[in-house]
């Protein structure tokens, strides 16, 4: 029956090459003692909704322990770094964390994006004194993290809407409809945003509403926002869908003011809707454009800072596993309380400034107090995690490109 | 007379299921030959056998000389022999007129003429040409099946059951048709349920009883021999 | 009126790979969710042409078409014709693995990062109460060409209605001498060049990334179904009535039910005709 | 890695379940249900807020979505009873999406997309890690054990035999005096409640739902560990959804040996596997790994 053979050689095959690569990590490597090693885990949206941003943080934290580990590692130790694909999707993600924990044994998993999968990983990473690392911006993680192992690279999505509605009533738009793409990060950012519109003498006009990604079109959704002409539109969304929502927008013959957020305006998204995007403001906690980490971060992925917003999330990504190995080499052990502590210490002030692991790890060497200030955010934890503070930018696309406008520095 | 199709120690069935053992059958021009026999004898895996739309198993098909022998439905349509199926004989969705263009494939560019000389044969199709197909009543639809299977100017017409369905008036009229067709030199193979209808008009018959030949002569023969009456044409009396 | 003209233009997204859809079911009787990843496959390969190559759109979008229909064929070739006697839930499950296979190998190719052809954005006309957009126009006018096209094709020409006999019935039509085989290549080629179109209108409109065809499956699918499965008339009918009970439900309630309620006129419409509004029984196998 | 199989084999048990609870619809009755997610959304959904909202302990919640999914089962399949093959799968798959939007956008009782936080367990407080992952593998055992025996005497049963006789062809079972609508109904609202008391044990064992849990992707899955398996065998159930598994994440392991992609490609190759994986399976075992066993249809003999 030869029908019968290819199945079995195939799982057979499976199965060798599956145990070739769990053996791989064990293979001694010289430069490092066996049984050291550092074991973290990268669990990034590679595909699925967050596939835009998802390879860049992944990118990120590869790069930084290939380089970390050519200087030598983490006092001496080697780091194995497992990256794993959460598909964006919270089901796959609680497997791909199993795996990561049990299987990877590893002390921290770094890189979710949505707060869908971060919230699904979190009774796992809990359970097992997992050192968790985010950029998920829902008002329910700080909630859910009862033993202080969970740091958010992100701003809350509160005060992305304060930000933002400030920044707004400071360009004199006083009467602005909101839509937003259906999911937990848009949704009190819509509340926030109106509240501090409010206070700042404007108001929302028409109803506001949620959209629901990946649809087929969005001209029913558009022709809602924009009845009435109101001056200015609000659009909390992601590339994919404020790509498609802007078309509509623009061939609707909307000729107010278009506000939305940066994730929207990256340059993949100036190059689907070319000239077309001139004119559109938008809003950022990070990355500081222009500043000396930022470009840095760029170099370091092989880009030219260019005075746009480029690789929203790599930059956080870079600052996770930064921040992570300086706690590692500050608290001297893998103890994940004590990483946490150290975590802690490393990132808010007092201290050194350091913007790199090389930098920082050699002054702790040194026994200095050090103080990461990162390429995403200056890196400033309150005691829940989340990020203390954030600056707040807001650009004008002119010419296919971001100019800053204003900033402010908000406080989460 | 020459003879058409023949067929010696024909197996056949469905997969595994071997439903004709071993049958000698032979048809001639102009020569309308009848299958009967009572439900589930193999009277139509027989005919789709012959056709190519059953898994031959044994034995051996020739078609004007020429083994086919287990050939495809394409390619013994190709040399000679028409099928009629019993249900599913005609593209619902298509118009009459696509139909017979249809059945007119491998007519090529002969296509116009064979349509002429099929309406003029069965000219009540040129009443609905334009009808869809699946909207005809039982008759109509037949007489179409009939048509179609015409196009490609068959020598042979393997038909199964035409009459299912039809009241006694078009029984009559259907069968004549056949026997019409033969008369102009087909060799008309039927399997028919109304066994007294078609014997009246058929020149042989075969009594076909659990996928073997239970009898075989003249139409005459078979109607006049007294056990087979009673025990497969009582139905139909 | 603003809305029946957006409904319209909805429908001439879809139209084209529902009328596609509708025509290898009838061929093949089976869901083919791969549809969306072709018509991905087809924004792809229209975006290279565009945009690295640097073609006007015009001369693209024939190649999208093109490469969707030879990944159509290939499709068929490597996984659906083999399978042909089994049942139809086990082809439609293929066809999602195949659509899995078909969307990662672009990214594997092309990464995750959105693209957008060569097509400047321009301001509407504005007539009286109705805007139109000059690229609306342009898919509209495609769409309904291409599907008028088909449409003449099945019916007048000779290879055209030997796919609807062999749709209708592929042992009759065997029987009847029409090559199958070949018209089945005939129908994967109309099918997924339609199909490749759509996923180029698609990419005029929505963002060409990945993932693209999972947006467009199901009202696809369902302009399908509720036209009629077999049916490229009921699939347009099916298309411009998802559009409209879209459009209307986002003005009336909330967006965010938008495609609930979509589904939810699809279910009411099958219940009162259940094989689609143009469709009647197929013959099963 | 211990650790993680019993997990691994934690999540095959709920694929199981509802393969079993698919095998029951569409592999004896032949009622094609896309919207099998949609019924271990409400049963997941159901279950959290009766423990978390309601403050009732697990056994309340469970039993609570098994009545929802009943219910859910019996309102779709009574309204498209009319429905049969791929209209049925559009109109199941049309009730899944449903479900989603309303646990997306209803937050006041489901949390919307912020996700729904589960403390309620069904093992006892204090347990180590490793026990209590052994313990939620034992109750998933549990639930697979009870549904097994339950599919698989209907399928011995002669309720099996008419089921099987509506799948072949409605109008003989009809002919022959089945009540055919109530046969259907009884199955799928069965399958139905089998799904959703799946999704009760899945939510309290992941502690956190949210409507991403319960996508397209999930049917997939549960559908692959079908046809894999073997329609219509509930032994081949087991042997797909382990297979699938096995599969998905097996594919993680293998991923490690392919040098020089990035995290992206890897991630497409690893996805694009799966499916030539899939589609590899069924090419060569077209019924599945095991066969649907052989039972006569015919009628039992007058008077048995």
């Amino acid at each position: 029956m030869p029908s019968l053979k290819t199945p079995r050689f195939t799982r057979r095959h499976a199965l060798v090459l599956g145990a070739g690569a769990l053996a791989a990590p064990w293979i001694a490597r010289p430069g490092f003692a066996q049984g050291d090693a550092i074991r973290i885990g990268s669990l990034t949206p590679n595909t699925g909704g967050g596939s835009p941003f998802g390879p860049e943080i992944a990118e990120a934290h590869r790069l930084v322990v290939e380089l970390v580990n050519s200087q030598g590692g983490v006092n001496g130790r080697e780091i194995i770094l497992t990256q794993e694909n959460s598909e964006t999707n919270p089901e796959v993600a609680v497997r791909a964390a199993r795996k990561l924990i049990d299987a990877d044994r590893v002390m921290a998993i770094l890189g979710t994006w949505s707060s869908s999968v971060t919230l699904g990983v979190m009774p796992l990473c809990q359970e097992a004194n997992v050192i968790q690392m985010c950029t998920s911006s829902s008002e329910s993680i700080p909630a859910g993290d009862k033993k202080g192992l969970l740091f958010d690279f992100q701003a809350l999505n509160p005060a992305w809407g304060k930000a933002i509605a400030r920044l707004a009533v400071a360009r004199g738009f006083k009467e602005i409809a909101v839509m937003g793409i259906n999911n937990d990060f848009t949704t009190s950012m819509i509340g926030t945003f109106q509240q501090s519109l409010e206070e700042g003498g404007g108001k929302v006009v028409n109803e506001p509403f949620l959209y629901n990604p990946n649809q087929p079109s969005y001209r029913a959704e558009v022709e809602r926002l924009i009845a009435g002409n109101p001056p200015a539109v609000f659009i909390p969304s992601y590339v994919t869908d404020f790509t498609a929502v802007y078309r509509e927008i623009f061939r609707s013959g909307y000729e107010g003011q278009v506000i939305t957020i940066s994730l929207s305006t990256g340059p993949q998204f100036k190059e689907a809707v070319g000239e077309a995007a001139n004119g559109i403001l938008h809003g950022f906690p990070v990355p500081p454009v222009g500043k000396d980490t930022f470009d840095a971060y760029l170099r370091f992925v092989g880009l030219e800072p260019n005075g746009q917003v480029q690789r929203p999330f790599g930059s956080a990504g870079y600052d996770q596993i930064n921040t992570l190995l300086l706690g590692i080499a500050k608290a001297g052990n893998l103890d994940p309380f004590e990483v946490a502590k150290a975590i802690f210490a490393i990132s808010n002030a007092p201290g050194e400034r350091v913007t790199t692991y090389a930098e920082g790890a050699e002054k702790i060497a040194a026994g200095a107090e050090v103080n990461y200030d990162g390429a995403s955010s200056s890196v400033d934890f309150l005691p829940n995690g989340m990020l203390a503070s954030r600056d707040f930018e807001l650009y004008e696309i002119r010419d296919g490109k971001d100019v800053s406008l204003e900033r402010i520095t908000s406080a989460s | 007379m020459s003879l058409l199709l023949q067929a010696s120690g024909l197996r056949a069935g469905y997969g595994a299921a071997e439903i004709v053992h071993g049958v000698e059958l032979s048809l001639s021009a102009g020569e309308m030959l009848t299958l009967i026999g009572p439900n589930g004898a193999g009277k139509s895996t027989l005919l789709k056998a012959l056709a190519g739309a059953a898994q031959v198993m044994g034995g051996r098909v020739t078609l004007m000389g020429q083994d086919v022998t287990g050939a495809s439905a394409a390619r013994i349509a190709a040399s000679g022999a028409a099928y009629v199926p019993q249900e599913r004989n005609i593209f619902r969705s298509l118009t009459v007129e696509e139909n017979l263009g249809i059945g007119g494939w491998l007519a090529g560019p002969a296509l116009a003429e064979r349509r002429a000389q099929v309406l003029r044969l069965l000219p009540e199709l040129a009443g609905f040409s334009r009808r869809i197909a699946g909207r005809l009543s039982g008759g109509e639809r037949q007489t179409l099946a009939v048509g179609m299977a015409l196009m490609v100017e068959p020598k042979v017409l393997l038909v199964d059951e035409p009459t299912a369905g039809l009241s006694p008036a078009l029984v009559g009229r259907l069968l004549e048709l056949l026997r019409r067709l033969a008369d102009e030199g087909l060799g008309v193979l039927i399997v028919e349920q109304n066994a007294r209808a078609a014997l009246a008009r058929a020149d042989r018959a075969m009594v076909l009883v659990d996928g073997q030949v239970a009898a075989a002569g003249t139409a005459a023969e078979i109607e006049a021999a007294p056990d087979l009456g009673a025990l497969f044409l009582g139905r139909a009396a | 009126m603003q809305t029946i003209l957006n409904a319209i233009s909805s429908a001439a997204i879809i139209a084209p790979a529902a009328v596609g859809f509708t025509l290898l079911f009838a061929l093949f009787r089976f869901a083919n969710f791969a549809v969306g990843a072709l018509m991905t496959l087809g924004a792809f390969a229209c975006w290279t042409l565009n945009v690295p190559v640097g073609l006007p759109l015009w001369l693209a979008a024939p190649g999208g078409m093109a490469v969707a229909a030879a990944g159509l064929w290939l499709a068929d070739r490597l996984a659906y014709a083999p399978l042909r006697a089994a049942g139809g839930a086990t082809l439609l499950l293929v066809s999602i693995a195949v659509a899995l296979v078909v969307e990662n190998a672009l990214r594997l190719g092309y990464g995750g990062q959105i693209r957008g052809f060569d097509l400047p954005l321009s301001r509407p006309w504005v007539l009286g109460p109705v805007r139109l957009a000059p690229e609306q126009l342009g898919v509209i006018a495609v769409s309904a060409a291409s599907v008028a096209g088909v449409m003449l094709w099945l019916s007048l020409s000779r290879w055209g209605r030997a796919v609807r006999a062999a749709a209708d019935d592929p042992t009759l039509a065997a029987v009847r001498g029409v090559p199958v085989g070949k018209i089945h290549a005939a129908g994967i080629a109309g099918a997924g060049a339609l199909v490749g179109l759509g996923g180029v209108l698609a990419g005029v409109d929505l963002a060409i990334e990945p993932g693209l065809g999972w947006a467009l499956i199901i009202p696809v699918l369902a302009a399908a179904i509720l036209g009629g499965v077999g049916s490229p008339m009921g699939a347009v009918l099916g298309a411009l009535l998802v559009g409209l009970a879209e459009e209307v439900t986002a003005l009336v309630m909330s967006p965010s039910y938008k495609a609930a309620v979509g589904f939810v006129v699809i279910v009411l419409a099958l219940l009162l005709r259940p094989y689609g509004l143009l469709g009647r029984e197929l013959v099963r196998k | 890695m211990t650790a993680y199989l019993v997990a691994i084999l934690t999540s095959v048990g709920f694929y199981v379940v509802l393969a079993l609870a698919l095998n029951l619809q569409w592999g004896l009755t032949g009622m094609l249900n896309f919207g099998l997610a949609g019924f271990y959304a409400l049963g997941a959904y159901a279950s959290a807020i009766t423990t978390e909202l309601g403050g009732m302990p697990f056994l309340a919640g469970f039993a609570m979505a098994i009545v929802v999914g009943t219910l859910a089962g019996l309102a779709v399949a009574g309204l498209s009873a009319r429905l049969v093959g791929d209209f049925l799968a559009i109109a199941t798959l049309g009730f899944a999406e449903i479900v989603r939007f309303l646990a997306l956008n209803e937050d006041w009782l489901t949390r919307g997309p912020r996700g729904f936080p589960i403390e309620t367990r069904p093992i006892p407080e204090g347990l180590s890690r490793e026990a209590s992952a052994w313990a939620y593998l034992g109750l998933v055992a549990l639930l697979v054990v009870v549904a097994f025996v339950i599919v698989e005497r209907i399928r011995t049963a002669p309720m099996g035999r008419v089921l099987r006789a509506i799948r072949e062809d409605e109008l003989v079972p009809a002919a022959l005096g089945k009540d055919v609508f109530r046969f259907k109904l009884k199955a799928f609202a069965l399958g139905a409640a089998l799904a959703a008391a799946a999704g009760s044990l899945y939510a309290h064992w992941v502690q956190n739902i949210s409507p991403d849990h319960f996508t397209t992707a999930l049917a997939i899955g549960v559908w692959m560990s079908l046809i894999v398996g073997g329609t219509g065998n509930n032994r081949g159930v087991l042997v797909g959804a382990t297979l699938v598994m096995v599969i998905l994440e097996g594919s993680r392991f293998l991923t490690g040996v392919v040098p020089g992609l990035d995290a992206e490609r890897l991630s497409a190759l690893r996805i694009a596997l799966i499916g030539v994986l899939i589609i590899v399976t069924v090419r060569f075992r077209p019924e599945g790994l095991l066969p649907e066993p052989r039972i006569r249809l015919e009628t039992p003999a007058k008077g048995a």
